[in-house]
């Protein structure tokens, strides 16, 4: 049982299917959902799974550096900018059109 | 700064003076043109007569050389990485489109005497567009020549949008548009010479003696010869010509036609024919074809005009038919030929406009059918109306006679690639068109000046005052020289065309060979 | 010392910071402008007086050639824009609406934007890269949301966050992918073996479309015009003009500098890029009724001409696509200048709204129209030069379909640029006698943005 | 043993993390979507540890799931959607979005299927910890990013700025909106 | 001898110089000189000119004697155009019997019509800007008349073209004027299309075979300087023999009728001769000088100067023949049914110059006396026909209408004009003391002699037509009792137009009696049989004209119109001039018009133009299509941006895939 365990421990392409599965189904939620909000929180898995990306890659590419943490580390650094951005501006629009709905808020068209 | 800077450039320097001078002062600003216009008149004389001395020491120019002899020439790096410099100089062909330049602008601004509405403007973006056309003619740099080709081009649209008649939007738009892709083709053109020759220069003399592969000469020969000739008047893409001149001021139609079309020829015969005569031997008998087409088309559609103006539009896209057919011929008498009736043609054109411009001063109407017995009410301007129309039918002694007769003989001629048969077929039909032009010439002007008087209004109309009559006046002396003494131009133009007509025959051997 | 310009810069954007809070309220509204624009001019000083070669921190900053005019090209996009800004913040403008509140932030955000910009083009390694590319990015959704009263400019930095948030995605996975390849940070000279790598080819593309949204390259052009039209003004002119050579920057130094032997295989996909941008950009403008929206169509259609110095990567491409940036830079600016003199005063944003300006104005219609000229190519403007080169590169290139579709592509610009000199020349004013007030700086700005545009054509710079 | 453990915990935290991401991006309520975020981010800090990046985890733990997923909720809770009830993307909506996920994935997962990733080595090594971390990061050499740290300082005081200036205009000074 | 022949050989440009210096000076100075003295100087200048002429062929046949044939000498010559190597084309002065007679005509007749338009033109409007013309069309005959090579002659040939528009449409007032000389100058042009093509084609083969025949003659042409369009290089005997062989002479006998194209339409024959009923428009005196003695009689010349040429081409010459005999026989039948005065005499020059033409078609190297009596004819009738016209032209300057009808009963109220009137019948009709007989006698000889029968007998019945026609107008305008009031009180023209009409009578009766053949010959040997049955014919053929036109028109009542009624449609179709007006009218207004102008029109306003419009339209629209994919919705943008990302990578798929 063990050892079939240990055989099947996760290759590098199992990790990097994980990191992309996460990838796409964040970019469905970006695609899929209306509220700004969850269209924001998908976009946060996304970022994370790419962190994640790079955790993987420093740990089997270059286990001597740690140049992937460092740079996951910023990466979380600006996400947290972006967030705080993002929510800056969801506010403003909401207290000005009462909605969030991304498909409303289309008065720029054509 | 070399006598030729200043000829192009004294233009521009106009404009500057005529925008600083205050509104109201209309007046003055007329004066200040017709002053620098003069002054420009003189130098272009100073110049070609020490053009004519320059030349004249090597009087031996030997007819065989492969290099155009440019002189008075100023030449100084530009932009020294991409190998474009200030080049500019003079042949036979430059100095003589030079004068013709220098006439019609003198006589245009006569012509535009009157333009009140922002006269301002009107003569300064007439005048960059002056500028642009000097500097084509000088510039013996591809860049520097592309730069005032489209300096050339541009204040046509203003001109004709602000201070046209009719559809003046429309025609501009269309004008400018269709001008522009033509020099489209010519960016693409250039660009493909300057990166086959394999040096890094613009220079114009440099670049005619790298041996281009054939292959790509038939393809970038047409680029040349379609995209020039949208501006000279080419059949199929004609069709912006009696628009934009009917809709464009005298003025600047009598500089359109007379002068800008003129660049088409003289573009393909300075880059297209001399860069790569190759390709010129391989296209020009297709080409002909088609220009014969330009020239009975041309005819035959000014017939049924009832407008002035498209009536002298349809009989420039005639003459200039002419022009291309004589380049086509791609020997001696017919490319002398060609130049010769872009010379003519643009005096004569340029005399149409103006006249135009007076009579509907007048009559304020350009529409033959209602125009009737004017001779008797303004007799300088009917003479000088028939003269014109002699003059481009063609009668001996006045300037059309001479080109039309070159262009015919080069026709006739021939050359040794193309069948003899074709080519006078070709000319034999061209040679119809002097029945037709003589029939719409006369038709036309003796239903508006001849005849009893039909509206009764005109009974008390005025004829040419000081300004139109020494305007035209100059423009038919100018007809009358080189009618009667042909000589002077013919000698000039053929120092220029003689190194065009060895490169063609140089190259010939090849095409012959292969 | 090469770090100059930039510490010039962050310590201005503190200062101006800091002045706000101790000095009374209005001072910075009235003298911040001013402030930005003197310590703009020292860095741009600076920056000429700088050695052009120089690297540091053990060359994660450096400075060539190459990366100095990209810098020129920002301080001078930076310059402008200050200058243009200084009515709107000091509230000197008739049209209070217009006015954008919190001057000394305002100025505050676009120096740091300004200095982001600056390290992103001098840095080498992929963690600089993108923090300064993101330091470039985020303060333009602040930016473009900043305007109060206009309700678009909130939709505006919405849709502008979202997408930018997604296109970063692209980004950082795209960057992961490429150090799971090569294993290093450093984004220098790749060596051929990695370059077959599927993988990377996967990251470079991921890259490319995180680039292509800044850059606005067609499939990735699709917020540029709402963001246009609804950021206020000055900051459209800003994000036309400063954010795009950023990009422009990134795609140089990958497309240069790194995949460099990619490109012979790459350039028919980039020639097509160009191609469909530079289309889609034209055909589009000429439908446009807003001015902004319809300059966002210009600037994605001139993103066009800028990819076709990449085809030929030759020495005489690289000269080609500087020359061009900056002169794009500055004819934007021109124009951009005019409208937002133009519409702060009288909030008028529609091409129709323009008729007459010749006659009420002359002085900014001729501007405007030479502005126009040179954006649309027409000698002796320095348009028409930057222009001739970029096609000369991709002719070198041998993509000479791609030239003459390019030709008649600044054709049909000319077309839609003479519709606005046709509103401004021929028709007639429609009376609404609105006398557009400037204090000196923007005029000062204006001059300097046209005497740009002029001279660069004439005077060999390179 | 601890490959065998890892396998383990990567398949069980792997699982949880996707089911976590479903809810967020499926789930009708935003704050249930929010709680759901919370999870997946938990899981990824899992995976950290899994990998040996223990400070990475921390690190995630403590700004990802403290910080940000806190401030979302709190937006939630701000923009009164607590209770909303989103209505489910209609039919047309959801297939597009899934074919650009699956446009995505697949050729990603094509790549990674038939090109040849390097072999990598199971045995447990002891990733660089914080101590090579902050060394790397205050490194004035040439491996060292301290420009990049200095740079995100400058990013995290704009997006203060920038955060406050727009919501202030929002809550002080409140026009009616035009 | 010799030298007065020298110096006036040398002062020969002013003949062609004096009436262009008239025509400058009355031109320009019109306000300054005043009515009176512009008209006079330019009469002064012509007959300068008349004067200088008759002296150099004075001095000219001194001194070379009369007899045998002239030298041609080119007395002056300036280089105007220079084509090409051997295409230098001169302005120049050639001088030989040929040249100096019909020089002698010209400045002649045109002095006398000079003097009678004095009187005629008096008090009109446009006084001294008809002399100016008068004078231009004096100075381009001259010019034509007297080139060296074939394109000085085609310059002036053109030049006159355009002086007998501005001459016929002098009136320009009048409708009619204006239509009539729009028809000249349009039919005359497109003839000269065919002169120019016959000149395009003689310099091109001349050019081919200059250097070989040059060097087969050691040099003569490049040592004298020739060039390949001179007369003396065409005309000369190697290049004419070269041009028979050259294609079996096909290649001459086109360019001959090319050129005999140009002539047909400038002396109006058959085809071409719509246009010279119409030239009628114009004032008399200018029909007198242009319409009957120098314009038309240039396609004459242009046909006798390249004599050598039409002799190497038998084929060119049968067809001249032809044209000639046919226009003879057809206008003097029309002239037979007109009622205008002036349309009678058109149709009779129309005859004569067929005449003429016929003679010149007979001629051939075996039998030249042709060429000798077509010259001989051109030279009597230029004076009678003038006199006939000038004699109209009183006439109707005192009953103020043309139609004959209107007149009667001249002769006692305008006993002079009668008497030359009457001169100038007799001599036409070729009455044996006149100068017609002779010259149409020799003409009918030559056409005897040099075997073409059929043309005799053609010559014999036009002889008695043209006396019919005559005699039926003689008879009608001065004999028959006056038909209108004013035609009673008529009165006799004033001296100035009866003096030249005296000179012409006395002209037309001495000219017959001048040995025509030791002046003008083409320089072929020949023995000529006077066979003296041809005079005796030809008088009776005249005298039964005569008779026959006495019975039908003197009698009380018109016996004429019963026969024209009998002929019924016969007459009809004759008097309507064969339609042959409304043929034209028909090709020109109904084909050229409405099928080929107003399609092409068409074509290019719709097709050509719709063309661009359609691209301008299709690039809007495109426009339009594509601004639709901004829906302003962000998921969207997003969309395009993942697909777009997907497209990079899926491109670059396909690019590096394979390797």
């Amino acid at each position: 049982m063990i050892d079939w365990l240990a055989a099947h421990a996760p290759t590098l392409k199992h990790w990097l299917i994980l990191s992309s599965a996460l990838f796409a189904i964040g970019l469905y939620g970006v695609l899929a959902r209306k509220n700004a909000i969850s269209v924001l929180m998908s976009i946060e898995i996304m970022l994370n799974s790419a962190v994640f990306n790079l955790i993987v890659f420093n740990r089997y590419i270059a286990p001597k550096g740690a140049d992937g943490q460092v740079f996951a580390l910023f990466v979380i650094a600006v996400a947290a900018a972006e967030v705080v951005v993002g929510l800056a501006i969801f506010v403003t629009l909401f207290n000005r059109r009462k909605t969030l709905d991304v498909t409303q808020v289309a008065a720029m068209k054509d | 700064m070399g006598i030729l800077s200043v000829l192009v450039f004294l233009p521009l320097l106009t404009a500057f003076i005529v925008v600083l001078v205050p509104e109201q002062k209309w007046q003055r600003i007329r004066w200040i043109c017709l002053a620098s216009t003069a002054l420009h008149l003189l130098l272009t004389a100073l110049m070609t007569w020490r053009f004519w001395a320059a030349a004249g020491q090597n009087v031996t120019v030997d007819r065989k050389s492969l290099l155009t002899e440019v002189y008075l020439t100023e030449k100084f790096t530009w932009f020294e990485r991409f190998g474009v410099d200030y080049y500019l100089g003079v042949d036979g062909m430059s100095v003589a489109m030079m004068i013709l330049t220098s006439i019609i602008i003198f006589t245009g601004v006569l012509a535009s005497w009157e333009v009140e509405n922002r006269t301002k403007e009107f003569f300064a973006l007439l005048f960059v567009l002056v500028t642009g056309v000097f500097g084509v003619f000088v510039s013996f740099d591809l860049f520097l020549f592309f730069v005032f080709y489209e300096v050339a081009v541009l204040p046509m649209y203003l001109l004709i949008g602000v201070w046209g008649t009719g559809p003046k939007e429309y025609s501009a738009m269309k004008l400018t548009l269709m001008l522009m892709v033509g020099s489209a083709l010519i960016l693409a053109g250039i660009l493909a010479v300057y990166h086959y020759a394999g040096i890094t220069t613009f220079d114009l003399i440099q670049l005619s003696q790298v041996q281009y592969p054939v292959d790509m000469q038939t393809w970038v020969f047409p680029l040349f010869f379609f995209g020039f000739g949208v501006l000279g008047a080419l059949f199929p893409f004609h069709t912006w010509s009696p628009d934009g001149h009917a809709s464009a001021p005298t003025a600047v139609s009598m500089l359109h036609a007379g002068v800008l079309m003129k660049l088409g020829g003289y573009g393909i015969l300075r880059v297209g024919v001399y860069l790569l005569p190759e390709g010129a031997i391989q296209w020009a008998l297709g080409l002909m074809v088609l220009t014969t087409i330009n020239i009975i088309y041309g005819a035959f559609g000014a017939i049924r005009q009832k407008d002035l103006k498209y009536f002298t539009a349809y009989s420039s896209v005639s003459h200039c038919g002419f022009v291309l057919f004589g380049i086509c011929t791609l020997n001696l008498m017919g490319m002398k030929g060609a130049v010769l009736q872009m010379f003519s043609h643009g005096i004569m054109t340029g005399l149409f406009f103006a006249l135009i411009g007076m009579v509907y001063g007048r009559t304020h109407t350009r529409m033959i059918p209602e125009m009737g017995g004017l001779a008797k009410v303004m007799p300088w301007l009917a003479v000088c109306f028939y003269i014109g129309g002699l003059a481009s039918l063609g009668l001996p002694g006045l300037s059309g006679f001479v080109a039309e007769s070159h262009v015919f003989l080069g026709g006739f001629f021939g050359n040794q690639w193309f069948d003899a048969g074709v080519t006078r077929a070709l000319t034999v039909i061209a040679t119809m068109s002097v029945v037709v032009t003589a029939v719409y010439v006369l038709r036309g002007l003796a239903q508006a000046f001849q005849g009893p008087i039909v509206d009764h209004e005109f009974e008390h109309l005025t004829d040419a005052k000081w300004f139109e009559k020494f305007s035209t006046g100059t423009l038919i002396v100018a007809l009358f020289v080189v009618g009667l003494v042909p000589w002077f131009l013919t000698d000039m133009i053929e120092t220029s065309v003689y190194p065009i007509l060895n490169r063609i025959l140089q190259a010939g051997t090849l095409v012959g060979s292969n | 010392m090469a770090m100059l310009p930039e510490f010039i810069l962050l310590s201005l954007a503190f200062v101006i910071l800091l002045g706000d809070l101790f000095l009374p309220k209005t001072t910075m509204r009235q003298w911040g402008a001013l402030l930005a624009l003197l310590g703009l001019v020292g860095a741009l000083g600076s920056l000429l007086l700088l050695p052009q070669d120089a690297t540091l921190l053990g060359g994660r900053f450096v400075m060539d050639q190459i990366t100095w005019w990209f810098k020129l090209v920002f301080l001078v996009a930076g310059l402008l824009v200050v200058g243009f800004s200084a009515d709107l913040l000091s509230g000197r403008i008739q049209d209070q609406k217009m006015v954008l509140d919190s001057a000394a932030e305002f100025l505050a955000v676009i120096l740091f934007t300004l200095s982001g910009m600056l390290y992103l083009v001098s840095s080498r390694d992929m963690v600089t890269l993108y923090v300064s590319l993101e330091l470039a990015t985020i303060p333009l959704f602040v930016l473009t949301a900043w305007s109060k009263r206009d309700e678009l400019s909130e939709e505006a930095g919405m849709k502008y966050l979202i997408s930018g948030a997604l296109a970063s995605c692209f980004m950082i996975y795209g960057l992961s992918l490429i150090y799971g390849v090569t294993g290093v940070m450093e984004l220098t000279q790749l060596d051929a073996e990695y370059a077959t790598h599927p993988l990377v080819w996967v990251g470079l593309a991921m890259v490319t479309a995180g680039v292509g949204f800044k850059v606005t390259l067609v499939p990735f052009h699709m917020w540029a015009a709402d963001v246009y039209q609804g950021a206020p003004t000055l900051v459209t002119a800003f994000l036309s003009v400063a954010s795009k050579t950023a990009g422009v920057g990134v795609l140089f130094h990958l497309y240069i500098r790194v995949f460099i032997e990619l490109i012979p295989d790459w350039s028919p996909v980039l020639a097509i890029a160009a191609f469909v941008t530079m289309t889609l950009g034209n055909l589009v403008a000429i439908v446009q009724e807003n001015v902004k929206r319809f300059m966002a169509f210009s600037s994605i259609s001139q993103a066009g001409y800028i990819l076709m110095g990449f085809l030929g990567p030759t020495q005489e491409g690289v000269v080609a696509i500087l020359f061009y940036l900056l002169v794009y830079a500055v004819s934007n600016l021109t124009v951009f200048g005019v409208i937002i003199l133009y519409s702060s005063s009288t909030r008028r944003e529609n091409i129709s709204e323009y008729r007459g300006l010749s006659r009420t104005h002359p002085g900014l219609a001729l501007i405007m129209m030479l502005g126009l000229f040179s954006l649309a190519g027409i000698p002796p403007l320095s348009g028409f030069t930057g222009k001739f080169f970029l096609f000369s590169a991709a002719a070198k290139a041998g993509y000479y379909w791609l030239v003459v579709a390019a030709a008649v592509n600044s054709t049909v610009s000319l077309y839609y640029y003479l519709r606005i000199v046709r509103q401004m020349y021929i028709e007639a004013p429609d009376g609404s006698e609105v006398r557009v007030q400037m204090s000196w700086m923007p005029r000062m700005a204006l001059g300097l943005a046209l005497i740009g545009t002029i001279l660069l054509g004439v005077v060999p710079v390179f | 043993m601890a490959v065998a453990m890892s396998t383990v915990f990567f398949y069980l935290l792997g699982a949880l993390a996707l089911f976590f991401a479903t809810i967020v991006v499926g789930s009708k309520r935003i704050f249930r979507g929010a709680v759901a975020l919370m999870a997946v981010l938990a899981a990824t800090a899992g995976f950290y540890f899994l990998l040996g990046a223990e400070f990475l985890a921390g690190i995630q733990l403590l700004v990802y799931v403290g910080g940000v997923v806190v401030l979302i909720v709190f937006v939630v809770m701000l923009t009164g959607s607590l209770g909303l009830m989103e209505d489910t993307p209609s039919f047309g909506r959801q297939v597009v979005a899934g074919l650009g996920a699956l446009n995505f994935f697949l050729p990603v997962f094509g790549v990674l299927q038939f090109s040849a990733l390097p072999e990598i080595s199971h045995e447990a090594v002891a990733l660089p910890g914080a101590d090579v971390i902050g060394e790397l990061l205050l490194n004035f050499g040439k491996s060292g990013y301290v420009m990049a740290f200095e740079l995100i300082s400058v990013l995290l005081l704009v997006a203060l700025i920038g955060g406050l200036v727009i919501a202030r205009k929002g809550g002080q000074r409140r026009e009616e909106p035009t | 001898m010799e030298e007065n022949w020298k110096c006036l050989s040398e002062l020969s440009w002013l003949i062609p110089g004096l009436p262009l210096l008239g025509f400058v000076l009355v031109g320009l100075g019109r306000r300054w000189l005043g009515e009176k003295l512009s008209g006079w100087l330019a009469t002064l200048l012509v007959g300068g000119a008349a004067g200088l002429a008759v002296a150099t062929a004075w001095t000219y046949f001194g001194y070379f004697g009369i007899g045998g044939k002239g030298p041609t000498v080119v007395a002056w010559s300036l280089p105007w155009v220079s084509y090409q190597e051997l295409l230098k084309v001169s302005v120049g002065v050639l001088i030989d019997p040929l040249s100096l007679m019909l020089m002698v005509v010209v400045t002649g007749v045109s002095t006398l019509v000079h003097l009678y338009s004095l009187g005629y033109m008096a008090g009109d409007s446009g006084f001294s800007r008809y002399f100016a013309f008068l004078n231009l069309f004096t100075f381009s005959m001259l010019g034509l008349v007297i080139a060296p090579n074939l394109l000085q002659m085609f310059v002036f040939w053109e030049l006159v073209g355009a002086s007998s528009f501005f001459l016929i449409g002098f009136y320009y007032t009048k409708p009619s004027a204006v239509a009539a000389s729009k028809k000249a100058f349009i039919v005359t042009r497109f003839a000269d299309l065919g002169f120019l093509l016959g000149i395009l084609l003689l310099a091109y083969y001349g050019f081919l075979m200059f250097q070989d025949l040059d060097s087969l003659q050691s040099g003569a042409y490049t040592s004298a300087g020739l060039q390949v369009l001179d007369f003396e290089y065409l005309t000369s005997l190697a290049v004419v023999n070269r041009f028979m062989e050259l294609q079996g002479g096909t290649v001459l006998t086109v360019a001959l009728v090319l050129l005999f194209m140009g002539a047909a339409g400038k002396s109006a024959m058959f085809p071409l001769h719509i246009w010279l009923p119409d030239a009628m428009e114009g004032p008399t005196p200018v029909s007198a000088l242009i319409h009957a003695a120098t314009m038309v009689v240039a396609g004459v010349y242009l046909v006798a100067r390249l004599f050598p040429l039409f002799a190497g081409s038998p084929s060119a010459l049968e067809l001249v023949m032809v044209v000639g005999a046919f226009t003879s026989l057809f206008a003097a039948s029309i002239a037979c049914t007109q009622d205008d005065i002036k349309r009678i005499l058109a149709f009779s020059t129309l005859s004569q110059l067929g005449y003429m033409m016929l003679a010149l078609g007979v001629a051939s190297p075996a039998f030249p006396l042709g060429f000798t009596a077509s010259t001989f004819h051109l030279f009597t009738h230029a004076f009678f026909k003038a006199l006939l016209f000038l004699g109209a032209g009183s006439v109707i300057h005192a009953v103020h209408s043309n139609n004959i009808w209107d007149m009667g009963g001249l002769a006692k109220k305008m006993p002079f004009t009668h008497a030359f009137f009457l001169i100038a019948t007799l001599a036409i009709a070729g009455i044996p003391p006149f100068a017609g007989f002779y010259s149409k006698d020799e003409i009918l000889l030559a056409a005897l002699t040099s075997g073409h029968t059929w043309v005799f007998g053609i010559g014999l019945l036009v002889a008695g037509l043209t006396a019919f026609y005559m005699f039926r107008l003689y008879w009608v305008t001065f004999i028959r009792p006056p038909s209108s009031k004013a035609a009673e009180h008529a009165h006799e023209s004033p001296w100035l137009m009866i003096v030249p009409m005296n000179v012409l009578a006395i002209l037309s009766v001495v000219a017959g009696w001048v040995h025509f053949d030791d002046y003008v010959n083409s320089g072929f040997q020949y023995m000529v049989d006077h066979d003296s049955r041809v005079p005796l014919l030809a008088s009776g053929a005249a005298v039964i004209g005569i008779g026959w036109s006495a019975v039908l028109y003197l009698g009380q009542k018109v016996k004429a119109t019963a026969v024209a009624r009998a002929a019924g449609a016969l007459y009809r179709l004759i008097k309507r001039k064969f339609y042959v007006d409304e043929i034209y009218q028909f090709v020109t207004h109904q084909v050229i018009f409405r099928f080929i102008a107003s399609p092409v029109a068409w074509f290019d306003r719709q097709v050509v133009d719709g063309l661009m419009n359609l691209s301008a339209a299709a690039t809007r629209a495109m426009g339009v299509g594509l601004r639709t994919l901004q829906t302003g919705q962000i998921q969207t943008y997003s969309l395009w941006f993942i697909m777009g990302g997907m497209l990079v990578i899926f491109s670059i798929w396909i690019t590096f895939y394979p390797y």
